[in-house]
Formats: structure tokens, sequence, C-alpha cells
């Protein structure tokens, strides 16, 4: 028995040895970031992936300063980027554990990260807890900041309320009826929550519209044949549904020629970025939303186009709701550390700097302005906008019918519950 | 008494020795080492399985059951404390291991394992209904406390890995010392011929049961342990993968040592983690590499390397030559 | 409509999507005592080499029927690519050992096929849209089922029969039956046992690979298809009873009708009501519905 | 006269349309030296089976030393002290046969079951030792089993049968699969281990020349009936056994 202990002693003291040679005190003239993503299962090809090749890309524009005005400056604050890419996978326990690694471990500066709102939900008392600037750039869940305070986190993407608030008001700005609907969402926290968000929308927008079915297929379920007979045996009106990535398409596939999409309105509140894969099997008159105003629904400027041209260019592919949001959220990190570093003398800034420079700023997007007005500053709010599927003259798919909605139509006031703020009525909201 | 004299003796300095050990580690090691230490401590209730010829695939059910019933105390009602956390983890999940061992111990092999994980599945799929403890997104909950004591920071992290080396190191003792009782033997034999261990008067069921509840509160004090180090508790805590990792560390192990899955706990974090930082494309494919080659050179597990003798243990024991 | 019938017609066709991957499953364990996780990542690899065999052949006007062509031919390159690396290479090394041992053997390969399956066609998704729309639709009551959906309740039917009778029927079908029921024997009689280990692997192959390869029309071929399936197949097979086909068949119905009937009336419950059924299985029948008790002699 | 150690009363088994038990009544007394014999599939077997445990009959009593044991757990009739050896030995193949012995002496023993004592305390293993040098097999206390030669385990499988003390020892075939040389030797060793032990000893048998040197009685089954039940060489005598059973006069 000696020996085991020898061997496990030996084991760790070697571990403790490889991280001293290989934690070289990170450079003052590189900014090290940690970009947390999907690079394998199930949301590797709609959201990692693409994310990370966004990332990449803006990255590789910043450090050669090829970013437009107001962007222009080289790198972040005049130093170099270097991205250090960690795969999301695993669950929770497994990202605490990564987050930890790549914060004492690998000396990382920033960490930019997490889809998937329970990584968000347990990354983000980790980050406070090590006092870590920590962005978190896509995840949906409005818990993260309704269920606690943070100094460190901070989210520059709205939460997915805003996509089914959205969702509801543009049905209603487009004169749609509604008298029964009918929902298909993941069984996981983002599917849960996305229909509740719906319904509570729905019961403000449509007090007459009664619920028809509301289906919760298992996260990766692939097959939808009992489904799509389900809901076009209830013959709602309107199909709602959060699915996103391969789900989607698959539902998509195949309740397409089983004629659900003939038979009610379904509209998809995450879904642009199955339109280029899917191509000309995309169904018309489908409402898509892209969980901000992305992709096909962003609005005309000179940063979105250039944005939009730049990835096109390199991937082959019109960029997505994905690289959007980790654009926004490398873009706002931008600003905060030269905000920071021109309230510091130019020093490279600590955490502590980059969340005062961060807390409350605005700044714009390839998709709009995002504004850090909620949770003391922490949790971002931005304009979105929704489209419905159309033909066009080549047979390709496009979105027609756009309507956008301001931040503060769709998303809840400073410090309100999203959901007590539906139920209320939406006070304060300012739709033009 | 000289075994278990010798066998506490030996616990005692290594828990002393790990402790202090933890003070030279870098914070990040410090982290993955107390969950190495916690995977460890519930991939030695799969060995004390194992022992009696059983493989569950289901022990994140009791690794969840442990952490939802210490991190609920934690988070609702306040009680932070890391040794009261452990008791009600410990027992929470040995109490429903217990409810559920009578229902699984007369299975064998595959169907075990089959059943085990089903079970464990049943027990995702209800946690993530359940809005009132988080759903599918788990919930945070408090740092923990030590008898009184509030430690920050770096602090309370080796204060975290100490609680963690002192259980583990207790429960590598007390299972050593069961392995090498006579109830442990008897259990060994029923791993090689249950029918003759029934004819010897002996239950196979009862070996079973008995050994399917050790592993349940190991399971139970894993997951409390893990649940403070995360300061996150979700239902992904009883999903399939999370028991086959147990499986994997306990295969690594192997059934013959009582510590040798600490240390496969530990390098198959370490690998995974690094291959996760340094090929995050690929790191499913090295994992599995490594798995491989593990099985084929080591058979046995790790523990193989020095513990064969304990396989069969030799008859001439010092108390025979003393 | 009927709901009862509905719940029926939903539950067959899942089912026999099941049995299809189930079946390859159940006979690698029956010949093999292999309980083979890697099953999963065979099911991607034939929905992925279906997408790029379908292209070609549309590619070059070879479309309509041959599409159909196309993905047999695909799954049949799976099996004979990828038996003798899986079966030969690895897997024969470990016949005889533990059962659970082998179980994690073969997540091995499953972790090792995920990558490598993302490294050969990357992760941008791949499509097979022609094959389902040959049979057109069908009108039942008041929904439409799509044609192609409905021919895999036959395809799942000819597939068991063919691998039932083939067994029963055939010489090299008894021969291995013999393997089953008496390995050594039938090796002193001559019997080239581990060509029929390799045969049996490569038919369990093929039948993970066709049923990839017959589901690629339904879905976006991506990364992560590989694991939902495996556990579900695995929840069909120890269901049924290990090795046993009509094993298989049963609990593959079992599976589909109980969770169409989920989805319809306690949706809250689809999530888990698989492993629910298996439980509740488990519990009446230890190994399965299908399974000869076997006394040991001593 | 004392009450028979062992008693069957109109046992019943049928598998199927196979008759392997038809109305067998046997009465053991203690102490004796009794051997079953009959051709295979003639029903000894069936009727070791059935009194051990391991099959329940369809109809019919047994009782050990006056108490019902019809359809017991194995552990239960082995706790009420008879136990058996098998056919092919029943051992733990990784483990030496000193450990067998442990299990089956640790298994044996009353009293608490302590977590905090080896199993290979010293008085433990002198008792087990003891065991094995009764049966001349300590030279391979220390050695697997599993690689240990047929002879040896068959009476590795009976020293364990034995460590519980039993009544009554069935012994299945104690001489099958052993070398004819090896065969006088290993049922030596057994009887010779059994002297100064109360128990009856009752072993199935095919070797007539084994049977008539250690048997005091026999007892010949043909096709799930008793043909004939007396000394062993008024039953060897036996024209009946002599056609189904021996299969040649003597």
């Amino acid at each position: 028995m000696k020996i085991a202990y020898k061997a496990l002693l030996s084991g760790l003291l070697g571990a403790t040895a490889l991280t001293c040679g290989s934690a070289a005190m990170a450079q003052d003239d590189t900014l090290k970031i940690g970009v947390v993503t999907f690079l394998s299962g199930q949301a590797a090809q709609s959201f990692g992936v693409p994310a990370a090749d966004g990332g990449k890309l803006l990255v590789a524009k910043m450090n050669a300063g090829e970013v437009p005005a107001p962007f222009d400056t080289v790198g972040m604050g005049g130093m170099q980027i270097e991205l250090v890419l960690i795969d999301e996978a695993g669950g929770a326990t497994v990202q605490v554990q990564e987050f930890r690694n790549l914060v004492q471990r690998e000396n990382v500066d920033v960490v930019v990260g997490y889809v998937g709102s329970g990584d968000c939900l347990a990354v983000a008392p980790v980050a406070e807890e090590l006092k870590q600037f920590t962005i978190l750039y896509d995840c949906g869940t409005p818990r993260v900041f309704e269920t606690a305070e943070y100094d460190y986190v901070f989210r520059t993407a709205a939460h997915a309320s805003m996509d089914n608030i959205g969702l509801a008001r543009y049905l209603k700005a487009q004169g749609t009826e509604v008298s029964t609907f009918a929902g298909i969402n993941q069984d996981y926290a983002f599917g849960q929550d996305s229909w509740a968000d719906f319904t509570a929308a729905m019961a403000q927008i449509y007090p007459e519209a009664e619920v028809a079915a509301a289906l919760f297929p298992a996260f990766g379920a692939g097959q939808y044949g009992t489904e799509t007979s389900a809901l076009m045996s209830a013959q709602p009106d309107i199909v709602h549904s959060s699915l996103w990535g391969g789900d989607l398409q698959a539902m998509v596939l195949q309740a397409l020629p089983r004629g659900l999409f003939q038979r009610s309105e379904v509209v998809l509140s995450a879904a642009d970025h199955i339109l280029p894969p899917l191509g000309k099997q995309m169904p018309e008159g489908v409402v898509i939303g892209a969980r901000g105003a992305y992709g096909f629904l962003a609005p005309e400027s000179d940063l979105n186009t250039w944005w939009f041209d730049a990835y096109e260019a390199e991937y082959d592919v019109m960029p997505v709701q994905a690289p959007y949001r980790m654009a926004q959220a490398l873009l706002g990190l931008k600003v905060a550390v030269e905000k920071a570093m021109a309230d510091n003398g130019g020093t490279k800034p600590t955490s502590e700097e980059l969340a005062a420079a961060m807390q409350g700023s605005t700044w714009d997007s390839p998709g709009g302005l995002i504004e850090m007005a909620n949770a003391n500053g922490h949790q971002a709010i931005q304009p979105t906008a929704f489209g419905k599927t159309v033909k066009d003259a080549e047979g390709n798919i496009v979105l027609e019918d756009i309507v956008r909605f301001d931040a503060r139509c769709v998303n809840p006031p400073t410090d309100v519950i999203a959901l007590d703020w539906i139920n209320e009525g939406f006070p304060g909201a300012q739709c033009d | 008494m000289n075994n278990t004299l010798k066998v506490v003796v030996i616990g005692a300095i290594a828990a002393l020795a790990l402790m202090a050990l933890g003070f030279a580690m870098p914070r990040w090691l410090l982290f993955t080492a107390t969950k190495a230490v916690a995977f460890g401590i519930v991939a030695l209730g799969i060995v004390t399985l194992m022992r009696g010829g059983l493989v569950s695939f289901g022990q994140g059910m009791y690794y969840c059951v442990g952490a939802y019933a210490s991190g609920q105390l934690a988070a609702r009602y306040g009680v932070t404390d890391a040794f009261i956390l452990l008791i009600v983890g410990g027992l929470g999940s040995g109490l429903i291991a217990a409810v559920v061992a009578p229902l699984v111990a007369r299975y064998r092999g595959i169907f075990f394992a089959m059943l085990t994980m089903a079970l464990s599945m049943v027990l995702y799929g209800v946690l993530a209904k359940i809005n009132a403890i988080g759903g599918s997104d788990g919930f945070n909950l408090p740092k923990p406390t030590f008898a009184g004591f509030a430690p920050q920071d770096g602090a309370s992290d080796i204060a975290l890995y100490a609680v963690a080396v002192a259980t583990a190191s207790l429960c590598a003792v007390l299972c050593r010392l069961y392995y090498d009782s006579r109830p442990g033997l008897i259990a060994l034999a029923s791993r090689e011929n249950e029918l003759r261990v029934e004819y010897l008067g002996a239950s196979v069921f009862a070996v079973t049961a008995r050994n399917f509840i050790i592993a349940g509160v190991l399971a139970g004090l894993g997951g409390t342990i893990n649940a403070m180090a995360l300061g996150h508790v979700d239902p992904f805590f009883s999903y399939w993968t999370t028991s086959g990792e147990f499986v994997f560390i306990a295969i690594l192990g192997g059934y013959a040592s009582a510590i040798a899955v600490f240390g496969a706990a530990l390098i198959t974090e370490l690998v995974r983690s690094f291959s996760g930082s340094y090929f995050p494309d690929s790191w499913q494919l090295l994992l599995g590499i490594f798995l491989l080659a593990v099985i084929v050179f080591l058979p046995l597990g790790f523990g193989s390397l020095w513990a064969r003798r304990r396989v069969t243990p030799p008859p001439a024991d010092e108390e025979i030559r003393s | 409509m009927n709901l009862a019938l509905t719940i029926l017609i939903d539950g067959v066709i899942y089912a026999s999507w099941l049995f299809i991957v189930a079946l390859g499953l159940t006979l690698v364990f029956g010949v093999l005592r292999i309980l083979n996780f890697a099953h999963g990542g065979l099911y991607a690899l034939g929905a992925y080499s279906a997408a790029v065999t379908v292209g070609w052949f549309t590619g070059h006007g070879l479309d309509g029927w041959f599409t159909i062509l196309a993905m047999f031919i695909a799954a049949l390159a799976v099996a004979v690519i990828v038996t003798p690396i899986i079966e030969r290479g690895l897997l024969r090394f470990f016949y005889g050992r533990d059962e659970v041992l082998i179980l994690l053997v073969t997540y091995a390969v499953f972790l090792m096929l995920e990558d490598i399956t993302k490294l050969i066609f990357g992760v941008d998704p791949y499509y097979v849209f022609e094959p389902r729309t040959l049979l057109g639709n069908v009108e039942i009551g008041s929904l439409f089922y799509v044609g192609y959906d409905l021919a895999l309740i036959g395809t799942a039917i000819v597939c068991g029969l063919a691998v039932w009778l083939g067994l029963r029927r055939t010489r090299i079908g008894k021969v291995t039956l013999a393997v089953i029921a008496e390995p050594e024997v039938a090796a002193t009689m001559g019997v080239n046992v581990s060509r029929i280990h390799l045969l049996a692997f490569g038919l369990g192959v093929f039948l993970a690979a066709l049923g990839g390869a017959l589901t690629a029309p339904l879905i976006s071929v991506q990364p992560g298809i590989s694991v939902s399936v495996v556990i579900v197949s695995f929840a069909v097979v120890i269901i049924g009873g290990l090795g046993s086909i009509p094993g298989a068949a049963i609990g593959a119905l079992i599976v589909g009708i109980a969770r169409s009937f989920a989805v319809y009336k306690v949706p809250e419950a689809e999530i888990f009501i698989i492993y629910l059924v298996m439980v509740v299985v488990l519990i009446f029948r230890p190994e399965g519905l299908f399974k000869p008790i076997q006394a040991r002699r001593i | 006269m004392s009450i028979p150690v062992l008693e069957a009363r109109n046992l019943c088994k049928a598998f199927g349309a196979v008759v392997a038990a038809d109305d067998i009544s046997i009465s053991i007394e203690q102490g004796a030296r009794l051997a079953l014999i009959g051709s295979n599939g003639a029903g000894k077997t069936t009727f070791v089976n059935m009194v051990t445990g391991y099959l329940k009959p369809n109809t019919g009593t047994i009782l050990f030393e006056g108490t019902d044991v019809t359809g017991m757990a194995p552990r239960r009739i082995t706790r009420a002290g008879m136990s058996r050896s098998f056919q092919i030995p029943q051992l733990c193949e990784p483990m030496t046969a000193l450990d067998n012995v442990l299990v089956a002496t640790g298994i044996a023993a009353t009293g608490r079951q302590s977590w905090f004592r080896s199993a290979h305390s010293r008085a433990d293993v002198d008792a087990a030792r003891a065991i094995l040098d009764r049966f001349d097999l300590v030279d391979y206390a220390d050695q697997p089993v599993g690689e240990l030669p047929g002879g040896v385990r068959k009476l590795i499988d009976i020293a364990m049968a034995l460590a519980s003390k039993p009544r009554v020892l069935l012994l299945d075939e104690p001489t099958s699969g052993v070398s004819s040389d090896e065969k006088f030797p290993i049922m030596d060793r057994v009887m010779r281990a059994l002297e100064g032990e109360s128990a009856a000893a009752i072993f199935v048998e095919h070797d007539m020349d084994i049977v008539t040197r250690y048997a005091e009685r026999v007892i010949a089954f043909y096709a799930g009936t008793v043909i004939a039940d007396d000394t062993a060489q008024a039953v060897l005598a036996n024209e009946d056994v002599q056609r189904y059973v021996t299969g040649r006069k003597r």
C-alpha cells in the first residue's frame, strides 16, 4: 500500500510541476480571452462552431485593425488578442472546473462564453468568487440576474423573454387572428421557460386565445412524427416552438410534407440559423426570430454590412445569430477595455476596472445598439426583429414583413422580473 | 487487530500528507483534486459493488440524491456546515439506496447495470420537471462553512479539499477493513461463484444489498462534496453520462484496491481537462484512446499495479508469521 | 379521428425505426455477448455516408428510386469498411471477458467514432431530401402521413424476418445458432467461429448503418445524433430480452407506443417514459420479456 | 428406533414430459455411508438437487431431522445441517485453496461477523488449514484453485462442504472426471476426513468398484424410481440393477 501512496503523491507532484512550468505570466501586450462554447454535441453545428468561427474572424480583424470605425484601433487598447477555445460539452460540473482552469491555470484575462443556461447559472457565482471579469454571450435564461447580483458577471445579449414577448407582439402587429395556439418545446429549462413566457405574453396580447396542446419532446429526440400528429390533430391557429439546431431541422423536415405548415402558422423564436443550411427546403409563411436582430433581420448599417460580408467571405455562408452575439460580446469588451485603459492611464485593465467600464455601457453592434441597462448595468437589452419566410425570385428563402421592436418594447425595465412584467401587462413598455 | 491498526495508521498518514500537499497545489489543481476525490469516493462505492461481482451504471442517482438533499438544505434552509451536509447527503442517499436495494439485489451483470441506469434516468427526468428546485437548470448553493468557520477565498478551497480528503480517507479505511474482513471475503467469493456461496449457507442477495447500500452512501458523500465545491447542483448529476464517468474511474482503479480509484479519478480528470484545453476539437478521441489503453494494458485497473496480492490474499499474513 | 388509432400509427412508425437499430444491437449481443455502445456511432456513420452517397447518385443523374438503392449501398459500405477494423482489430481480443468491461471498450470506440466522424464530415449538416418524396403522402383520417415513414414499418418487418429466418433456415444461420448455444462444441466440430463472429458483427454494423441511412431523410445529419439513439435502443433490447429478435420487436413496439401515448396524454412524462417502462418490465421480468430460463448445470 | 436424519417421502418431479422423480421415498439413518447409483437420467442428481433445495419437488415431503425442509432455499438447508459437493467443483477460481476454505468456514461460523476483524486472523487461518490437512491438501493452500489438478479441486470442493460440520453430506459424483488411479485415493481421503464426524455421507457414483468398497448401503435408480435399496452386495446382485444400471453380470 505504501507504493500506492507514493504513486499518487508523485502523480500529484508531477501535475504541480507541470503547471508551474506552463503557467507563464500573462504578457502585458496581449489580452488573453477564454472562449467557451459548444465544439461537440448537438449545439456545436448551430451555435458553438459558428460563434467560435465568428470570434476567431473578428479577433483576427481586430488584431489587424481592420474593423470599421469606431472599432478601428488595433486589437483591444493596442493589445493583441489571444483566444483560448474550450468545449462547453459535459454539463455544468465540467464547466465550473474548466472555468477555474481557464482562470487559475491558463491565466486568461477575460472569459467570454456559455450557450447553455445551466452553464451560465453555475459559472456566474464562481466568476464572482474568483473576482474574474466574465461575459455571458449567449445563454437565454432570465434567472441569471433575477435571482442573484454579481459584480464581475455581465451578459451582453438580451435574455430569452424578449424573444417570446416579441413573437406575440409580432403576431399582433401582423394582424394575425389567434383563437387557439399550441407549443412544441424541448423538455429543459430553455424550452419550458420559452413556452411559459410565450403563453404569458399571449394571455396579455390575445386574452381570448386558448392553449390547444403543449408538447415537450426530450432534448435531442430527433423523431417528431408523433408530435406532428398531435399538433395536427389539435388544429391550432399558431404553433409556437423554441426548438433549435438539429432538433428544429428534424421537426421541420418531418412535419413539412405532412402539412403542418399549411394547417397552422408556425412561429419559431430562435430559428434563423436553420435557414442557410435548409435552404429551399424551408417552407414559406413561417415566422422566424433570431433572438435578436441578426442576419436577415439585422438593421442596415455600415458595421453590419462589413460584418456580414466579412463573415460570408471567410466561411462561405451568411452569419446567423451565434456569430452575431459573439461579435457583440467582443465589441462590447473592446469598448470596455479601451474605456478602462483611458481611465487607468493605459495599463492592462484588471477585472475590477473592466467591470466598472462595462457596467451600464452602450455600444453599436452589427445587430443594433446594445445597452447594459438592466440588472444594475450587467444585463444587456437590445432591439429585436421578426420576419416571415418567403421565396425570392430565384426560389431562395428570405424574410419579408420584417417588424422591428425597440429594446424597451420587448425587454422588462431594470430590476423587474420578466415574467412578472408580462403578467402585469408590460407596464412602461416603450413601443413606438 | 493488527490489520485494523495498520490500515488506520496508513490511512491517517496518507490523509495528513495529502492535506499538506493541498497547500502546495496551485488553486486550479486544488479544485480539480477536490472534484477527483469526490468522484473517487463515488467510484469506491462501485469498487465495493464490483467486489461482489456487479457494476452499477446508475450511481449518478445516489450522487444526485446526496447533492440535492444537502444542496436543498444549504440553499433553502441556510444550513451550510460541511459536516452536517455530509451527514445529510450520505444518509439521504443511503436511505434511498436501502429502499432500492431489495429491488435490484437479485439482478446480475448487464441487467443490474441497465436497471440501475434506468432508475437514475427516471430520477433525472423527474428532477428536470420540478421547477421549485430549478428544473433542468438546477440551483446554486452558498459556500460551505466548517464548524462555525467561514474561510474566505483560497482558504475556503483548501478547507473543502481537506474535508474531502478526510472523508475519502475515512471511507477508504472503512472499505479496506470491510474488504479484508470475513463479510468482505464472502462478498468477494460471491463475485466468483454465487452458487457456491449460496450452498455454503450465505445469502448473495444480502451481500449485494449490503454492498449496494454502502455504494449509495459513498455516492451521496461524493455528491455532497461536489455540490459544495461547485456551488451548483443540477439533474445532470443523475444523467447516465455522469454514472458512466464513475464506472470509467472504477474500472481504471480496479477492484483490488480501495485507494487506486482516487488516483484514477485524478488522472482521468487531468487527461480530460488537458485534452479539452489543448485539443478542444478531438478530446473525445483522446479520451477514448486513453480508456482503451488502460483496459488493454491494465485489465484489472491501476490498483493491480501494486495490489495484485490483494486479489488473492496470501494466507501467511504477518499475523501468522509473527 | 380516433385517438387510439393515431397513437398506434405514430407509435408503430417510431417502433419500426427503433427496431431496425435495435435489431443489430440484439443480434451482436446474441452471437458475441457484446452490448455494443458504438452502435450509436455506427448509426451516425450510416446517416453521413447515406447523405454523401445519395448526393453522389443524384449528382450523376441517378435520382428517384436509385436514391433508395444508394442508402443501402451506403450502409453496406460502412459495414464492409468498419467491421474488420473494429471486430478484427479490437473486439476479438475481448471475447469472453466480462460483459460490462466490453461495454466500456465499445464506449471508448463510441467516443473515438464521435470525433473521427467529425473529422471526416465536419460539423456542417448534410441532408437527404429525395427518398422521402418518392412515396408521396397517405391520408389516414384527418391526418397526412408520409409514405416513406409508413414504408419504414414494412422495412422493419422485412429486416426482422430476414434475420430471423436467415438464422433458422440457412446453413450459415444454423451454424451461427450452434455457435451461440455451444461455442466450444461448434469450434471442435470444425466451425470457423471467428468467421461467424465477423459476419454477425458485420450484420450488426450494417443494420446500425442502415438505421442511420433510413433516418437521414428525416433529420439534419450533424454531430450529436448518435447519443440518444443508443440509449433508447439499449432500453428496447433490455426490455425485449438481450439477444432475442422477437424480444427486440416487442420491446420496440412497447417503447414506441408508450412514448406516443405519453405525447398525447402526459407530455410531461415523455422525457423519462422509456426508462420507466424499462424499470417496470425488469421488475416483473428480470431478464427482459424473451429470455429463456436457463438452468445452470451443477 | 431413532428418527432418520433424512427422510424423503413420495417425491415427484417432472420436467415437462420427462419424469425425473416418480414417487421416491427414502429414509437415511445417522452416520450412513450410502451410494446412489443409476444410469444417466435415472434421477440420482434430481434427487440430490431436490434434497438440497436447488429444485423444488412437484409433490412430496423432505424431512431433515424430523423438520420439513421441502422447497427451502439451499442456504437455509445448509444452515439446517445438510450440505453438498458438486459434480463440477464449484470453487472461487482466482482465490487460493485456503481462501476458498476460509469462505466456507467464515460462512459456517455463527455469531457476529465483525467488519473490523481480518478474515485472515490467526485462529481462522489455523482452522482452515486444519480442514485442508484432513484432506492432505496443505501443500496446495496458497495456490489459486483455478490452477490445481482436477482431483485436488474435487477434494477442495468436498472440504468446503464439510466446513459447516453437516449431519448429512451429499457428494455428487466425487470421482467423476478424475483418472481411474486417482479415484481410490480421493475416496480414501474423503472417508478418512469423515471419520469422527457423525455425518451421513450420501454419494452419487457410477464406478461400482468404489460403490462396493465404500458404501454400506446402495440405492439404485431407474427412470425416476427406486428399483433397489439394500446392502451393496444385495443391490449389485439384483437382476433389475444388473439389467438397467450396471449393465453386466458380476
